[in-house]
């Protein structure tokens, strides 16, 4: 058995705190948004909380992630710095990429973030090479690759899976299976019920969790970076979850209902583990709405000093195409 | 200029954005001719990442209308069998980045089949995606790679920059017996003009010259025609003469044309958005030099392309890597000045 | 049950004549090629006769393929036209592809062969483009899509085997594993021992025949082009053969021994298939002789036409970029 | 020209094929730098699929000379995890046709990377990659595909020309903390010459003058260098002397040596053997024709390019497609003789 999360203080803590972090971010950043104080585009995590969260905590701090276009609880899960996060939204100069890269291209390398991407399953074969990179260093760190249930239908997916496979990579697969990618659900987009069916392709491990209980996600990742460490491969981990928010600023969320959305909201993850918290009695409501103040307080605390920063510089633009 | 004369049945017109324009020539080809289809990511009842394709789903059919996995190797590859197998498919890429995945079907496969098997099969497809920058979609979102298509022979390469080029080229493009490349531009999605109602073809390989002019000649396609031609407005405020022409089609490339308004006006400047280094504007340069054309020139051949940097996000420094309106003006007027 | 084949005449001779064309075709292009009579590369199938003709013997005239570099005996099989193919390797105006081509990119298009494909599964796309364009012009025809191991670990193959499985296009996946891809081991590059097992990741079925036994071969396609044509989708079938020949002509095959070289001579399809012939009576001896020796004779003849034929035109040199 | 006097130690040299060259600049690469490792496609005991990399093995085991599947979209974005995470990869494509399958991570992921991060991260690597036709291998397996990577920003391209640059620009783009594209060519591979026996380094952006002469200018890279040489041998004979430059490396691009050549000689022969349209060579012309080198010019700029085809196989058409000396010996006496 591994550790209950709800029972141990610390962990509940951390658990709860980001969790609450990342949705208050989010919150924020659609808001800043919908003001036009960001630019760009944008895609929200709301709902996939317990995913990011999870696999991070079931790794030490020095192992690495593999981000995608939703990558902002990913990042901080990583234990990102949140007004860098911010600024580099906001466009300034002491955002994580100096403003160059925006919300597709957050990465935090110094906290082992190797970096959000534009490209649908672009990040996966990076992954790969960190973890090839990890085997020939003769390291002990492992990596965790997020991408959606879209990305399992790329190219670049199936050889980097079999890349890992075949050379027992330390590299952790996490689908977050949010059941669309874009407008296109995973019943037309796959002829298969669970994508971690595709695990037994590359004679990985494969399994499919809730990824809205944040105990189930940690559960499998632990597995999964044990094996991973102890040399024996990758693993796939399929957590099948649901944004909340549509695709991005365009979606008019005309390819699912409303009353298929709601009742994903009553899943919500963060709920679930604050009851879980509460009946464990590791925390009482008023030690939760703490945490969850607190998580507030951080964001709006990022966000004032991000706004407060200096633009990025366009007189610096040419800087640093080449290193 | 046999360009600009351009023959066309007399056709009624109305105005409408280049979205429209283009989602009009698709559903025109459609209807007329039962081999047109279209495949691509959330084409379908999302109507297209940039809604290009909305409403079509409803009037063509989930068959025809396609909504595709993210696989864009394998989509485009599914095109290429289709036109092999006798049908006339337009594949949508959402962002013109992503044709980074499907190079191998677009480079190795489609442009060269009827090349590499003497003759005896083509490959009449269309790929339409859009490029540019200016929504801070950043560097994997932004890009304008036309230059790589041109480089590649077998394919046609169209960059329509007004709504009425945009219906015309693409209907003329599906028509096409070979693989084109139809890029759109992000930015001139919501621009508006006069578009024939008609499903009126306009010609691969013929260049239109928006404005004459004897002091300069600017070619610019896609979104800097526009800019070009605003520019060309402030600077006729100062005097100054440019005409304004837009290849349109940069594979085939109308070159008489742009030649002839070289030489009459002596001056060429070159605009594009993509980064200056190999971009398909120093093709046009290379023409020039390297025919008489030379000759007529009394100022070197100047370009006013995109800096040599990937599209940063941040929306100051987005702006200031590619040519805007005062950049055009200010480049065309030192041209004008030095010599 | 399927039909025996080797217990009816007039296809035991189909199979029997196609097998020995195909094997005295490619003795003579590499015999041509050693006397530098023929230019470029070249990549024969010596070995793996059976996999061609058994999946061609149970297609329809007018049902399609896609081939590979390892194109010879799929071009024969699917009924080519000797002359022309071998004119098309002597670089020949009478050859398929008017001596653009060569080896490695015949294509049959009258009969079917959608083309040989330089690139590693690079025809797989096209083939499910072609399945589809069945489907949208309602036609009966089937897509047989040729392949090898190597071509397997290819985004190309994921992508569009995916494709063909959520849209129940009429193909027929042919992987013709002949146990390496040039140098690499399929132990080496997948971590499964079927290849066949892939089948279930995009939840369309997948069986495993040893490619050396004609009948094994036409069993399994006769069922998937059933399936296909009766708009159940695709089928994925792995046929286990082997090359005798070296990957092409720069192979020094360092990575295989010569004892596994001379093991699977002694499993040589063609021989097999003609003591089933002989000892079901269909034909004897000299009836097989007979077959053997008119192969040989179509090959010779064409191969003097072809020689004889006008070499190919570089004042058309740039004909034909542009249809 | 302060390109032709690029700094080296003193060293011995021994007369090695470029094939050697490049194996020998691995072999030290890796004795010197625990970081450096391969991987691609058959390097290990198949010695890759023009024997760059015979021996290898051997040498450094099979973690660092690491055989992988036909993945090259995998492969090159393992190098890039790998480099991110602190190694120094040298990717091999077995043809420089197969970087399309890999362009995602090559141009979206590799270039952008260091920029698009705000220059928190970058990716050292080289991906090794045979061009070129002449081995009657036909369109899928022959092209020159150097102006799709140098229009990438973010990205360094060298072409290799002889045995020694092969050496000295592998073990400098090893070292260099960018992505660099590094296009060998298959005819050069047996082609042998005085190579440095130590590891020296030569600089990525300095061209080398390898002849001068009074009448014109050549600028030509890769195989075309060795073609424009024995032309040039040729044409000294007839009394007319070129001037021979190869860049080397085309990004960044030695523009200065090639404009003072240009200056000196007024007249400009730009041979490469990839497609007239859009190649690489038109920026050069662009360069020339955009500043005042223009007005040294005594004859319209000369491009001698491959046809604008994809490559045929039949030995006659393939060698037809591209230049051949006898082709740079006309171009060149035309060229002078026009003017
Ligand atoms: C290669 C590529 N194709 C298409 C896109 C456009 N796009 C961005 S996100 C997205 C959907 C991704 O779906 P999924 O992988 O399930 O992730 P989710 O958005 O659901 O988190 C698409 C189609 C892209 N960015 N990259
Ligand atoms: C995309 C691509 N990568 C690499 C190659 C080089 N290559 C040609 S054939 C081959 C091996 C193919 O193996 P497999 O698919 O098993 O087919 P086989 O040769 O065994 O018939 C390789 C690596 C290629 N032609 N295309
Ligand atoms: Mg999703
Ligand atoms: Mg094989």
């Amino acid at each position: 058995m591994t550790t209950k999360l709800c029972q141990e203080p610390e962990l509940a803590r951390r658990a709860l705190a980001t969790m609450w972090t990342i949705r208050r971010f989010e919150e924020a950043v659609d808001d800043l948004f919908a003001r036009g104080l960001i630019y760009g585009t944008m895609h929200l995590s709301i709902g996939q909380e317990a995913t990011a969260t999870g696999v991070c905590l079931a790794l030490a701090d020095d192992d690495l992630i593999t981000s995608t276009h939703r990558g902002h609880g990913h990042c901080i899960a990583k234990g990102a710095d949140l007004e860098r996060m911010m600024a580099e939204l906001l466009a300034k100069e002491t955002g994580y990429c100096r403003g160059r890269g925006g919300s597709m291209h957050i990465a935090d390398v110094a906290r082992g973030n190797l970096g959000a991407n534009g490209i649908v399953a672009g990040g996966i074969p990076i992954a790969v090479g960190a973890g090839l990179a990890q085997r020939l260093q003769g390291t002990r760190r492992v990596v965790a690759s997020f991408f959606g249930d879209g990305a399992a239908n790329e190219g670049a997916f199936h050889e980097a899976v079999n890349l890992a496979a075949i050379w027992d990579l330390p590299v952790v697969f996490v689908c977050e299976n949010n059941q669309y990618g874009m407008s296109m659900p995973t019943s037309r987009a796959f002829r298969i019920p669970r994508i971690s069916q595709r695990a037994a392709a590359y004679g990985i491990p494969g399994v499919t969790v809730d990824g809205n209980d944040i105990q189930a996600v940690y559960d499998e990742t632990v597995v999964a970076v044990e094996r991973a460490r102890a040399g024996e491969g990758p693993t796939f981990i399929e957590a099948i979850t649901y944004r909340w928010k549509g695709h991005s600023k365009s979606d008019k969320n005309l390819y699912r209902t409303r009353e298929e959305i709601e009742e994903w909201k009553s899943r919500d993850p963060i709920g679930r583990f604050e009851a879980a918290v509460e009946a464990a009695g590791t925390f009482n409501r008023s030690e939760i709405e703490t945490i969850r103040s607190s998580a507030r307080d951080a964001v709006r605390d990022a966000i004032a000093r991000a706004h407060a920063a200096p633009d990025a510089r366009p007189d610096e633009l040419r800087d640093a195409v080449y290193a | 200029m046999a360009s600009t004369t351009i023959e066309r049945t007399a056709s009624d017109t109305r105005t409408c954005s280049y979205a429209e324009a283009i989602r009009e020539a698709l559903a025109q080809a459609m209807e007329s001719d039962e081999r047109v289809f279209l495949l691509g990511e959330d084409i379908g009842v999302y109507g297209g990442a940039f809604g290009v394709t909305t409403g079509l789903l409803e009037r063509f059919g989930a068959e025809r209308v396609r909504d595709t996995p993210i696989s864009e190797l394998g989509i485009v590859g599914a095109a290429v069998g289709a036109a092999l197998a006798g049908m006339r498919p337009v594949v949508e890429i959402q962002f013109s980045d992503f044709t980074a995945q499907a190079m191998d079907q677009i480079v190795n496969q489609a442009a060269k089949i009827h090349y590499m098997l003497g003759g005896a099969a083509s490959v009449p497809m269309v790929l339409r995606a859009p490029g540019g920058s200016g929504t801070g979609a950043a560097a994997q979102h932004s890009q304008s790679l036309e230059a790589w298509f041109a480089h590649v022979p077998g394919l046609k390469v169209v960059l329509p920059a007004t709504p009425a080029d945009a219906k015309g080229l693409l209907l003329a493009a599906i028509d096409d017996p070979n693989p084109v490349i139809f890029l759109e531009h992000k930015l001139l999605y919501k621009s508006s003009g006069p578009v024939p109602t008609e499903p009126v073809r306009e010609t691969l390989g013929a260049a239109r010259v928006h404005r004459d002019g004897d002091d300069l000649t600017i070619v610019a396609t896609s979104v800097m025609v526009e800019r070009s031609l605003q520019a060309a407005d402030e600077l006729a405020a100062d005097g100054i003469h440019a005409t304004v022409v837009d290849p349109r089609t940069i594979k085939p490339l109308d070159a008489a044309t742009i030649l002839a308004a070289v030489r009459r006006t002596g001056r060429l400047l070159l605009v594009q958005e993509a980064p200056l280094t190999g971009g398909f504007v120093s093709e046009i340069a290379a023409l020039v030099a390297g025919c008489d054309a030379l000759y007529s020139l009394v100022a070197p051949i100047r370009r006013l392309c995109g800096l040599d940097v990937p599209i940063p996000y941040a929306p100051q420094l987005e702006r200031a890597a590619v040519p805007q309106v005062p950049d055009i003006v200010k480049a065309a007027r030192e041209l004008v000045m030095e010599s």
